[in-house]
């Protein structure tokens, strides 16, 4: 093929294109900026939340939030509509289970249920929150799926979608509240505004842990599958 | 709102029309036929109202300081008038001629849909919505060219298009480039240009785009190589093509463009009518010079037009209100004579499958009342008085001579005779002894007898009335006559 | 040249070396992993840029951003790596082709 | 608790709820929860649309911050307008879905999860529509592209794979150029609001370079050429209501946001060079896409590049736009009527090209000659779309054309009137050579078998919506002057 | 000297992105893309973002890794017999 490093050329071309500009654009700025950190910083002082990222992802930025969660939602959607059975996840996954895994399983996953729960407590204060402990919520899950643990009942049809749904639907009623008491969409009340955040945030840990564990198995290959084919 | 109907009645019967679908033929020539002649008495209701003064006009909001809007003056009611009364005749020789073709609804319905253009066009009073309405007829035309669906019905169609939305795109520009540079301009007798007349080079370049996009239509010679090609489409098409609507609305759109866009002083001035007028002389030889040599009738026919529509823009560019009156009865008048050669024609082709002058012997035996109507439009189109050709030649003639342009004069002169040269070579081939066995007098379907009747009637009415009231050309008169400044001696 | 001018210039270099991946490599798990590497590159800049704050606590914008950015990557290449393999199972292929002409099977 | 108080909020909720809903109802109650949340949001969009030409522009405090701090949704009268007619299109869409999807084959087709998929695009483009913030417009175009790549891979077959597969590719690196582009520009302007950073940039290089590579990558998910390179096969290979949404709806989305940024958010000389660019690349785009789609054997590809050739138009506003008020009044004007002629139109001729497809069973454009006796309603709708195509009167095409000429004249760069007068006749050569196979005689056995017809009307209800559409530029006039763009560009006259 | 390390540290991260996108067996591109993810949240933790670092290692590294492995197990399976037609694309990449 004759072609062949002429098409090269182009990828290498835009990305060293795309190098050479940013690092340009990037050299031109001034050493310091503060960007919003103040204003969010003294707003999240205000609503008591002290892990001001914790503070940005659900109450300043909320809507974002929301979106992503639908993100995840959509995604799992979407790998599910990829199924040639889309009507339930995997059942057997094609996973390394052996004694070893199944033993490291048990010991782990409470543990990074514990550890989940605590990144959602401390979330406010510290590093930690919705995020982080539903990332490990759901690794935690995924872990329980290769060992062969996850056959739950829920995992096809209509309370597979239910459990799927459930998190960005709670989601959508807290932001809604609001409205009813004269606020915009997701405008907490200031007094309550502490428990409301500490709510959707055990709620989205939650929701994003259930959210990536089914992104999992609704994308992993069911052995029975792959050995039809 | 009145003066909408002209255009939405047609509109509304193209609908309905759509709407029965192909099986309901009666049903589709009852709703033609009421559309046709409740259309005609509105404009002519107009054209009482316009006569005794009261100008109604109408317009709808719709791009940011550009209106939608239609008047019903004098000048644009004698199109609006020629295309509905003539639609209706058409109508029934279509009836009768289109008995057994296949998608009648379509056909029907498109119909319609072009006198509502036309109308449109009649009736626009400014050179946007005439623009609107002049692409809405090259659309509806369209599946009117094509209607056989054969390959070279979609050949000529193609062809078609591609003049109609060239000059189409012309046009736009013009008239885009005109709004920009002076604003809404109303068509106004006389000119409306006077404001902005010291951009000399950008009206000049104007004029060229907007009398290109016309000249399509108008079949300006170079510009008129699609219309031979149209002749693939059914007589009735031929006829709304040669006789009714298309063509006219090119020709009516140089009208307007000379008369009440530029205004005549403006257009001599700029030189470009008289540029126009010396590219009008040289499609009136040659259209009757290469119809001298056609054999298929339709082509001949065709050619024809081209040199009978450079007289009217000859007459316009010409800038003098006799001449322009003349072009403008000559309108009407064209359009009488030349529907009932097509209706002939087209009766030739469907009852005795005579397509070549060579094989026209014994025709007039054969179908002496068809021949008869035919003769009679033949000598007015060659200006034979006391018929209506005559009429608008005279007022041409006179218009040429007393505008200083006498060169237009011998244009005219020449190409009468060539209009002889053409046209009696058919009579006469006609009259000879021929091989058609049937019985002698056998006319075609009545359908088809009655209406060249008539036109060939209007022929000869439209000629001895031509002093009178209401008569084409008087009318005439009468609508150019505000274009130069007052009444005519 | 201070400590985050070091990860941004990393970040910019890892951005480059995933659209260089994402448009050459042909191997479609190659070019989500580019695509990833591509975020990656992104959040470094990111992240980089918020530690430019006088406090020795970054700017919490970026970090939002880039923890939102995370999961959204994270659904991408799940429904990225869902086709490839649905892809593979219609067609046998790990690569798209680009001399086959779109619509010539079936 | 005044519903009209939180339109904005409830435009995209409503069809987020709807989708949720949609997917826990299962598959056959789904396509009835999809056409209530349709009617509901054409509702809620035209009162949406009522209340801003009432009262013009205003914003919605999402979280009651306000920007900088928090998110902001801008609703003016080009969200308004965009979101009507998604909402007009998305109807007509899920009316005709419902028809589509129940002819072939229960199985296929993602099991019903063609609705809760719909429905989330359809809240993504209304989030995107609606937003005043950089980095939601990220995390709105991701729902937008992996909704639109998940519908267009939804039928399984290996060619939508592949399609899908190129598709997200493009997807991916657009939403990644975008996201680098809002970290040099957070990094320069310290917000992410759009009115905080028109008023904050400087013209530095980060800035410059950061709304360089968000245009650049919007751009790309515009399809805008050379970037078109996914688009026709994505939009052709996809289920028919799909590529009726993607073609009418999803490039719209992301071009709604390049008007943003270069209208709205960007100060007057910035960038420079880079609207004259987008202007180069439309008039490109118009050529070459018309070509390509003169050249098509298969009526969903020609389709597909002739929306290749239309996106080009919409680029043309850039140029023009730096002319002062009155031309890019008039040139936004154009645009916006453009995009909706364009919506409208489009939509209906994918649909009517769907409906050829099913009626004759594949889609080689050479074997379908002599439809329109068998399918008048189709072939007429595809005529209706060539006119608006071709911009011929009086459709939306023509009032756009006509805008867009006058800002080219007005403002002395005649040559954009050149290419607007050329695009409208290659334009007219491949819309022709359709209509022209369809009506041609046809041999009988060629001829389709009659089916039902039941949703036919719903193409030619778009493409007469289309065509009609000169009667509703007022409208359309007005909603543009109550774009944050004009009310901040001066007086309105 | 904490400068050396963070050179270090981006070094080795691009190293192993070079490397993952070099590998014709895609088991060890994954496998360097799950070091990779590790590897990146040390580098959150350089810039103060602990709350990225545990998304990082919990998502880049262990969700996505896993799908990945998933993908490549998938396509591994029945990969034998178009190994030969899919393996020149992946050649080692000229840059």
């Amino acid at each position: 093929m004759p072609e062949r490093p002429r098409i090269r050329l182009v990828p290498l071309a835009a990305s060293l294109a795309v190098f050479a500009l940013v690092l340009r654009a990037v050299h031109a700025l001034p050493d310091t900026a503060t960007g919003l950190s103040a204003e969010m910083t003294a707003g999240a002082k205000a609503s008591g939340i002290k892990n001001v990222v914790t503070a940005v992802l659900l109450d300043f930025r909320g809507y974002d939030t929301l979106l992503e969660i639908a993100v995840l939602m959509l995604a799992t959607i979407a790998v599910l509509s990829l199924r040639t059975d889309p009507d339930a996840l995997s059942r057997r996954i094609s996973g390394v289970a052996g004694p070893v895994l199944g033993a490291l399983t048990r010991a782990y996953v409470p543990i990074m249920i514990v550890v989940a729960g605590h990144l959602v407590w401390i979330g406010s204060s510290g590093p930690g929150g919705a995020f982080q402990g539903g990332a490990v919520l759901g690794a935690a899950g995924i872990l329980l799926a290769l060992s062969g643990f996850a056959r739950p009942r829920w995992s096809s049809g209509a309370p597979m979608r239910w459990v799927l749904a459930v998190g960005l639907l709670t989601f959508i009623a807290v932001a809604l509240l609001p409205l009813a008491l004269g606020g915009t969409l997701l405008q907490y009340p200031d007094e309550s505004r502490k428990s409301l955040v500490l709510l959707v945030e055990i709620l989205l840990t939650l929701s994003i842990g259930a959210s990536l564990t089914s992104l999992f198995l609704a994308s992993a290959s069911d052995t029975s599958e792959g050995e039809r084919r | 709102m009145t003066v909408w109907l002209p255009v939405l009645l047609p509109a509304l019967t193209g609908v309905v029309t759509f709407a029965l679908g192909d099986r309901r033929g009666t049903a589709r020539a009852a709703v033609n036929l009421v559309g046709a002649i409740v259309s005609s008495v509105v404009v002519v209701s107009l054209v009482i109202k316009s006569y005794a003064g009261e100008v109604l006009s109408h317009a709808v909001p719709t791009l940011p300081g550009l209106d939608f809007g239609v008047h019903a003056d004098l000048l644009g009611l004698l199109f609006s008038a020629v295309a509905t009364v003539l639609w209706g005749v058409t109508l029934v020789y279509a009836i009768g001629y289109m008995d057994h073709a296949r998608d009648r609804a379509r056909f029907f319905g498109f119909f319609a849909w072009c006198i509502a253009a036309a109308n449109g066009v009649a009736l626009a009073a400014d050179p946007i919505t005439l623009f609107i309405f002049y692409e809405i007829l090259s659309l509806t035309t369209y599946p009117l060219v094509v209607h056989s669906g054969s390959s070279e019905a979609i050949a000529a169609g193609r062809k078609y298009l591609f003049y109609a939305l060239g000059g189409g795109a012309a046009l736009l520009v013009g008239v885009t480039w005109l709004t920009v540079l002076a604003g809404p301009v109303p068509f106004t007798p006389g000119g409306a240009l006077a404001s902005v007349s010291g951009h000399t080079t950008e009206l000049r370049i104007i004029f060229g785009l907007l009398a290109a996009g016309f000249g399509v239509k108008a079949a300006l010679v170079p510009l008129h190589g699609w219309l031979p090609g149209a002749m693939v489409a059914p007589a009735p098409v031929s006829s709304l093509l040669h006789a009714v609507a298309v063509v006219k609305a090119g020709v009516f759109g140089m009208i307007r463009l000379v008369n009440e866009l530029y205004g005549p002083e403006l257009s001599s001035a700029l030189g470009v009518a008289q540029a126009l007028a010396v590219l009008a002389a040289f499609g009136i030889i040659f259209g009757s010079v290469v119809a001298l040599r056609q054999e298929d009738l339709k082509r001949r026919l065709a050619y024809s037009t081209v040199a009978q529509l450079s007289y009217i823009t000859l007459g316009t560019a010409l800038c003098s209100p006799l001449a322009a009156a003349g072009a403008l009865a000559h309108l009407a008048h064209h359009a009488v004579m030349k529907i009932t050669m097509f209706f002939t024609a087209g009766s030739l082709a469907e009852t005795l499958h005579v397509k070549k002058v060579s094989a026209l012997p014994g025709v007039a035996r054969r179908m002496p009342v068809t021949m008869t109507s035919f003769a009679v439009a033949a000598f007015a189109l060659a200006g034979i008085p006391p018929l209506a050709g005559f009429a608008s030649k005279w007022l041409l003639g006179v218009g040429a001579a007393e505008g200083g342009a006498p060169w237009a004069l011998l244009v005219y002169v020449a190409s009468g005779a060539l209009a002889i040269g053409y046209m009696v070579p058919i009579l006469i081939a006609s009259l000879r002894p021929g091989d058609h066995p049937e019985a002698a007098g056998t006319e075609s379907d009545p359908r088809m007898l009655w209406p060249i009747v008539t036109v060939a009637a209007l022929s000869i009415i439209f000629g001895l009335t031509a002093g009178l009231p209401g008569s084409p050309a008087h009318w005439a008169l009468t609508a150019i006559a505000p274009s130069f400044g007052g009444l005519m001696p | 040249m201070t400590t985050y001018d070091v990860y941004v210039a990393g970040g910019a270099v890892l951005f480059a070396l995933g659209t260089y991946g994402l448009l050459e490599r042909s191997h479609l798990v190659h070019k989500v992993i580019a695509a990833n590497f591509m975020g990656s590159g992104i959040f470094l800049v990111l992240i980089g840029l918020a530690n430019r704050t006088p406090t020795p606590e970054p700017d919490p914008v970026p970090q939002a951003m880039v923890l939102t950015g995370i999961v959204v990557t994270v659904a991408m290449t799940a429904l990225g790596l869902a086709i490839v393999k649905r892809y593979f199972s219609e067609t046998g292929r790990t690569t798209l082709d680009a001399d086959e002409k779109p619509g010539e099977r079936r | 608790m005044n519903v009209v108080h939180h339109l904005p909020a409830l435009l995209v909720i409503t069809p987020l709820v709807g989708a949720c809903v949609a997917f826990v109802a299962g598959r056959r109650v789904a396509p009835h929860v999809a056409l209530a949340t349709a009617t509901a949001d054409v509702v809620l969009a035209v009162l949406f649309a009522a209340r801003v030409l009432a009262e013009g522009p205003f914003r919605y405090r999402i979280g009651g911050w306000g920007a900088p701090m928090g998110i902001d949704l801008v609703a003016d009268g080009m969200a308004a307008l965009f979101i009507v007619l998604t909402s007009i299109v998305g109807l007509v869409v899920t009316v005709y879905a419902s028809g589509y999807f129940r002819s072939t084959d229960p199985t296929a087709y993602g099991h019903g999860l063609f609705w809760t998929l719909w429905l989330f695009m359809w809240t993504s483009l209304n989030g995107l529509f609606l937003t005043g913030d950089v980095f939601n417009v990220y995390v709105c175009i991701e729902l937008v592209g992996i909704s639109a790549v998940a519908l267009v891979t939804i039928s399984g077959g290996p060619d939508a794979l592949r399609a899908g597969m190129r598709y997200l590719f493009a997807s991916m690196l657009g939403a990644m150029t975008y996201l680098l582009g809002v970290a040099l520009l957070y990094a320069s302007a310290g917000a992410v609001d759009m009115a905080t950073l028109s008023e904050r940039l400087v013209p530095d290089t980060t800035a410059a370079t950061g709304l360089a590579l968000m245009v650049a990558a919007l751009v790309l998910k515009t399809a805008l050429v050379p970037a078109h390179f996914w688009l026709p096969t994505a939009h052709a290979s996809a289920p028919t209501p799909v590529s009726a949404a993607l073609s009418a709806l999803v490039v719209k989305g992301s071009y709604f946001v390049v008007l943003r940024l270069m209208l709205d958010v960007m100060p007057d000389g910035y960038l420079p060079g880079a609207a004259t660019l987008l202007g180069v690349l439309g008039a490109a785009a118009i050529v070459w896409g018309s070509v390509q789609a003169l050249v098509q054997t298969r009526i969903k590809l020609l389709v597909a590049y002739s929306t290749v050739a239309q996106i080009g138009y919409l680029f043309l506003v850039f140029p023009l736009a730096r002319n002062g008020r009155d031309v890019l009044a008039l040139a936004l004007t154009g645009a916006l009527v453009h995009a909706t002629a364009h919506g409208l139109a489009k939509g209906g001729l994918f649909l009517a090209a769907g409906g050829l497809i099913t009626r004759f069973g594949h889609d080689r454009l050479a074997e379908m000659r002599g439809a329109a006796r068998a399918v008048p309603v189709l072939t007429f709708a595809v005529a209706l779309s060539g006119v608006t195509m071709m911009g011929l009167p009086p459709s939306g095409g023509f009032a756009a054309k006509w805008l867009l000429i006058s800002a080219a004249l007005t403002s002395g760069e005649w040559w954009w009137a050149v290419v607007l007068v050329v695009g409208g006749l290659l334009a007219a050569a491949y819309m022709f050579r359709l209509v022209a196979i369809l009506i041609a005689d046809a041999p009988a056995e060629t001829a389709p078998a009659p089916k039902p017809v039941r949703t036919e009307w719903l193409p030619l209800a778009l493409t007469a919506a289309a065509v009609l559409l000169l009667f509703a530029v007022p409208l359309i006039s007005d909603l543009a002057a109550a774009s944050t763009t004009l009310q901040s560009a001066g007086v309105t006259p | 000297m904490m400068i050396v390390f963070d050179i270090l540290l981006v070094a080795t991260i691009i190293w192993i992105a070079v490397g993952s996108l070099s590998q014709r067996q895609m088991f060890k591109s994954v496998v360097m893309f799950v070091i990779f993810g590790l590897f990146m949240a040390i580098a959150w933790i350089r810039l103060s973002s602990p709350d990225v670092a545990m998304a990082e290692a919990a998502i880049g590294a262990g969700v996505t890794g896993a799908l990945m492995l998933d993908a490549i197990g998938h396509l591994r399976r029945s990969e034998t017999p178009y190994a030969s037609a899919a393996e020149p694309e992946g050649g080692e990449p000229d840059a």
